[in-house]
């Protein structure tokens, strides 16, 4: 799965981008993302909160209980700033 | 129906000019252009960068064009919205709307600016002279500004 | 803060950038440009020619500059409305208002294009092609526009 | 005192503007139109309605109950249609 991170949550992973292997219990936005937290002093500190965190799922808005299937193109990232 | 997202400038005139040329369909053109804003001393800043989604962003902008043209009868509607580094002065985005109605182009355009800016993948980085650099929070009156249209 | 009346066609792109140039304090601009619209046939219209009240046309758009100006913080803001007779697709009028905040650029922009409707000394007459020459009525729903600023 | 007609009033009327002799009892804009309305069949016709007459005075939008003395300059028209 590929997952995408955007502004300080990129920053803090170190990453744009990666590929993940996910294990089977790993079936929605918010457990990917607690699943991420585990990785690393990186992912700890950038999802510290994850309630301030933001997701799309395929390009488009998703919140944390939306399921994600392999082949899925996840993004994170804090709330957006546009205009 | 445009949507440009794009590093460059854009000509603002000939944005809206693009819009009405060779019709006599239009009553008026609604348009709004967000500026990046210097702040007061010490805090001045020095330049914003922008970054996004590439692919999402264009597509975001897209659904949020359809979802105006649902609500209101849009002769036309154009949204250009910049990316990269830019400095104080600089355009940042162009909402235009044309429609028969003023009404309809005026609320239109506000909708459209409101809900851009909580839900198009944009990020803010400023760098300023006292605190150098800095990601730009969302604000809670844009949420606001956007559940007003909501219902 | 500039109110024009004219009957040469004006420049949106010029009039915008004037608003902003040289000034870093400025986070949006609105702006509305008011066209003459053709109708469905059979009535399709020939002209429109706009008769006003020399002198009075610029008091009272600078009256509503200034209403505008008290009720909202504005940088700077712009009237410039034609006279004499328009063919369709013609820009009519332009109002575009400059702010630190978008809400007060949009508002304001909103207002003043409600409140000219109602309050600045113009009459329009209309040459169709079935009917002929006719005066165009005072619309209630310009009032009702207007009204919604009252409070 | 000066009058000035505008859109169908002016048309109706026939004229622009004029100068115009009021008589001491005429003292507000609505007692003028009541006025005018007698001096002949093109006053008569511009005035049928006089309900739907709107007017300036010294160029700011006034009432039907607005005083007016001499020295004023008096704008009687339809309703405005701006924008």
């Amino acid at each position: 799965m590929r997952v995408l991170y955007f502004a300080w949550l990129r920053e803090r992973v170190g990453l744009a981008e990666e590929e993940v292997d996910l294990p089977p219990s790993v079936t929605s936005v918010g457990e990917l993302i607690a699943w991420l937290r585990g990785r690393g002093d990186n992912y700890a500190a950038a999802f510290a909160r994850p309630e301030v965190v933001r997701a799309a799922v395929n390009q488009v808005h998703a919140k944390h209980d939306r399921p994600i299937a392999p082949g899925d193109e996840i993004a994170l990232f804090p709330p957006v700033t546009g205009g | 129906m445009t949507v440009r997202v794009q590093a460059e400038d854009f000509d603002v005139g000939a944005a809206l000019d693009g819009l009405t040329a060779g019709r006599s369909d239009i009553g008026g053109v609604a348009s709004f252009v967000g500026l990046v804003r210097d702040m007061a001393p010490p805090d001045r800043l020095i330049a914003m960068t922008l970054e996004h989604y590439p692919g999402m962003t264009e597509a975001e902008l897209s659904r949020l064009e359809a979802e105006a043209r649902a609500r209101w009868p849009l002769s036309d509607c154009l949204i250009i919205h910049r990316h990269g580094r830019l400095t104080p002065g600089e355009r940042i985005v162009l909402v235009a709307t044309a429609s028969a109605h003023r009404t309809a182009a005026l609320e239109a355009c506000a909708f459209l600016i409101d809900w851009l800016k909580t839900q198009a993948p944009f990020w803010k980085l400023e760098e300023t002279e006292a605190a150098g650099r800095r990601w730009v929070d969302a604000k809670a009156s844009d949420d606001e500004a956007a559940a007003r249209w909501q219902g």
